[in-house]
């Protein structure tokens, strides 16, 4: 049969995923969220939740709505306060110790999807030495420096916003819409794009940003 | 004395900057030196969201929501710019690639510490996103903060009280009062502003002071604050 | 007995490629496979050096050395074909992206290792290439070889005694008068080629073979070689 | 200044290269070989070289001149077997202890130079394990599989070909002949392109493939 990984609704683009899942939310800076699934996925009501997403309080990601469901047990991020003076969803829950919270260096939470998806287990990398992030961490010194020992995240499920995708599930961004796109669609067992459009015909070989290899689903939600 | 404001620091940083550099400004004050690098240089403004050649700020009619810098502003792209990944963009920095970051602190250490990221707001949640990355691996480390808290008190620290973003990472400073570079030996105060004098700077200093041979005013032009 | 010939064994293998999988096809007799995908069926041809959708060799006219698959053959793309660097190729290999990589091999193990990298051949040089990643993360990991060396020696063997490419990695094995699994128990032969009886096949093995309760014929279509 | 990263002589393009460099060169399978650079090199004397080279023999690389020149005291490659049924001049200086070999899977290769340019200074990889290849490596047990401890490869220079450069040293391939380029560009001091087409106006943004921020130089030496 062709391939063809395009869905028709955001309840096939989801089917499967259970309570508990570790759940690869892409997304900066206002450019690059699944917000159509997200949501998706708070209606679902899919619950005890490993979010996996730089930003636990972006104003403009649909993440926030998973906490205020409390649908999320753990948070793993690079940025989790919000934005207000006040206590956010996130940090009330926080506050209580309803919810678990792991923080990483931006580029260590990229680089440790971009291992998860790249079958390297655990890497060395210099952010975060001597920082309390790396309490508790493996540290090893190379040549004159020291390191410390970070480990691959890997998903049940990454929800990514793309730009264009077609029927092989290959992914073309807009500027900065990628982020952590590419790193969490090649770090997920089963990966979910969002698109403006998912075509028949294929993405030019040269604008191909993701393979469509580590896509499973892809669902056209227009603008 | 007048100590120079927000825009002009930022501006004394950007004089810094080299032609041909290759440049991280953080959030905040350092975001600004964009506006000011020296006439005829020309420098790559690397963002860490991915943006490798950030252009000037959009105006209404061009904004796009998918086209930001790692503070959410909607840019423009320079000629000569392209757009990585955060994984692509973080190995970028990590490498060693970025010539330059000039970030924002809350304190510095006379070794070279830096706080930038944890004021210690009970129960606001931490905020660390890419600095510990480019203060560990840009090349060169360069802080913008008032030499003195709100308060009075000293940012210029023998030891940092606040949680470290980096040890040891800091080789410049600047001030509305001064420049100050951190060297083996300590605090080297490089410029100091007219009308203040070197006892009243390290009388507002948590750590010694050394001042170079050749320390020289701290001088910018008038730049107004967009509210004043 | 007709023993199957290598486009044949290439044919068998191919029999067992399902739809939509994403394939990787080794130097040899595996790249032929790509000829002999069942009908109707759509699979990704992943080749290491970075073409992800590999189609037919390229005709004269079309031919381009920039364009090659991992045996330096000029090759085209197929619809929904892409290509990345080799450091991403070797990202999706390892990360387990690919389903099934086919192989030579020198000797398999009963336990599943695979030997298929050095034949030991006095100071020539060592040839290991994407083997390796290939043999020890494809999710299946299957090899097609001759049943014995050309001098009637035998491949399937307790223990290889030439260097490893990977540990218990094999799966399942395509041979010119049999196909057999590597299992828990060891060899498990499928499909035998008509004959050959069991006593015969065990007495050309190194190792003990099991027939599988259904084990049937071993079969394909004439295919003649192009130099035959 | 504006930023011009192009040169309009080899001597220019290799100035600077001292004897006993590293030097990455990129190529696979008869596509991505600098070999105008690499001629140059061997013109140029430079001995004593380290040669990172996915292979040391192919027919279609220039590598084989540095080696057959003497330049070369060490190969570190995936594949070093001669084509012909002899000895080829690589194997001939190994046969007599001339020239030192170190053979990684190529996966490992590829990302050992990743990991030089990306500030990652080890990582574990399942390649290679329970090999002679892994002998004397550390291995760690992850989860339920054993992984080898590879280290990265940083290179003085890289020599890499591409389709068209900008004066920014932004780069653009043809088809497969990225391969090993964007991962050397970013794991060497000096990153030398040399390319089909060096132009002033930029390439357009989502036609880079390797950003002008790894690389020094670029040469124009045509189709």
């Amino acid at each position: 049969m062709p391939i063809d990984k395009r869905v028709a609704s955001t309840a096939e683009a989801l089917e499967g995923v259970s309570d508990g899942a570790t759940v690869l939310c892409s997304g900066f800076g206002g450019a690059g969220f699944a917000n159509v699934l997200i949501r998706a996925l708070r209606e679902r009501g899919t619950r005890n939740l490993t979010l996996v997403s730089n930003s636990a309080t972006h104003r403009l990601s649909l993440t926030h709505e998973l906490i205020e469901a409390g649908l999320v047990r753990k948070v793993i991020c690079s940025a989790a306060r919000g934005h207000a003076p006040g206590l956010s969803a996130f940090e009330e829950l926080w506050k209580d110790g309803k919810i678990e919270l792991v923080v990483l260096p931006q580029g260590t939470f990229a680089e440790c999807l971009r291992a998860g998806g790249a079958g390297i287990p655990a890497f060395y990398t210099p952010s975060g030495f001597g920082t309390e992030l790396a309490a508790g961490k493996e540290v090893r010194r190379f040549g004159d420096r020291d390191y410390v020992l970070e480990t691959a995240i890997i998903g049940d499920l990454a929800l990514v916003r793309a730009d264009v995708a077609d029927r092989w599930g290959n992914l073309s961004f807009r500027h900065a819409q990628a982020n952590f796109g590419p790193a969490m669609a090649t770090a997920a067992k089963l990966t979910v794009a969002e698109v403006r459009v998912a075509q028949a015909e294929p993405i030019p070989p040269a604008q191909v940003q993701v393979s469509g290899v580590f896509v499973n689903r892809v669902l056209a939600v227009g603008g | 004395m007048q100590p120079l404001n927000r825009l002009q620091m930022a501006w004394r940083a950007a004089q810094d900057i080299e032609d041909g550099m290759v440049v991280n400004l953080g959030l905040g004050m350092p975001v600004a030196c964009g506006d000011y690098v020296r006439p005829g240089l020309e420098v790559v403004i690397q963002s860490e969201n991915g943006v490798i050649g950030a252009g000037p700020l959009a105006d209404k009619a061009h904004a796009d929501t998918d086209l930001v810098d790692a503070g959410s502003r909607r840019i423009t792209l320079a000629p000569g710019a392209s757009i990585i990944d955060s994984a692509a963009s973080f190995a970028m920095i990590r490498g060693g690639h970025v010539d330059a970051t000039i970030l924002g602190a809350f304190e510095v250490a006379a070794n070279g510490d830096l706080a930038n990221w944890d004021m210690r707001i009970p129960n606001k949640g931490p905020l660390v996103g890419g600095a510990m990355d480019l203060a560990a691996c840009a090349k060169s480390v360069w802080v913008i903060m008032e030499f003195n808290t709100r308060k009075g008190g000293p940012r210029l620290l023998n030891r940092c009280t606040l949680p470290l973003t980096a040890p040891n990472c800091v080789r410049r400073i600047f001030t509305d009062v001064a420049v100050v570079d951190v060297t083996a030996e300590g605090f080297v105060v490089r410029e100091i502003v007219a009308g203040l004098s070197r006892e009243e700077l390290q009388a507002r200093s948590g750590a010694p002071l050394h001042f170079a041979s050749d320390c020289r005013a701290l001088a910018a032009p008038e730049i107004a604050l967009p509210d004043a």
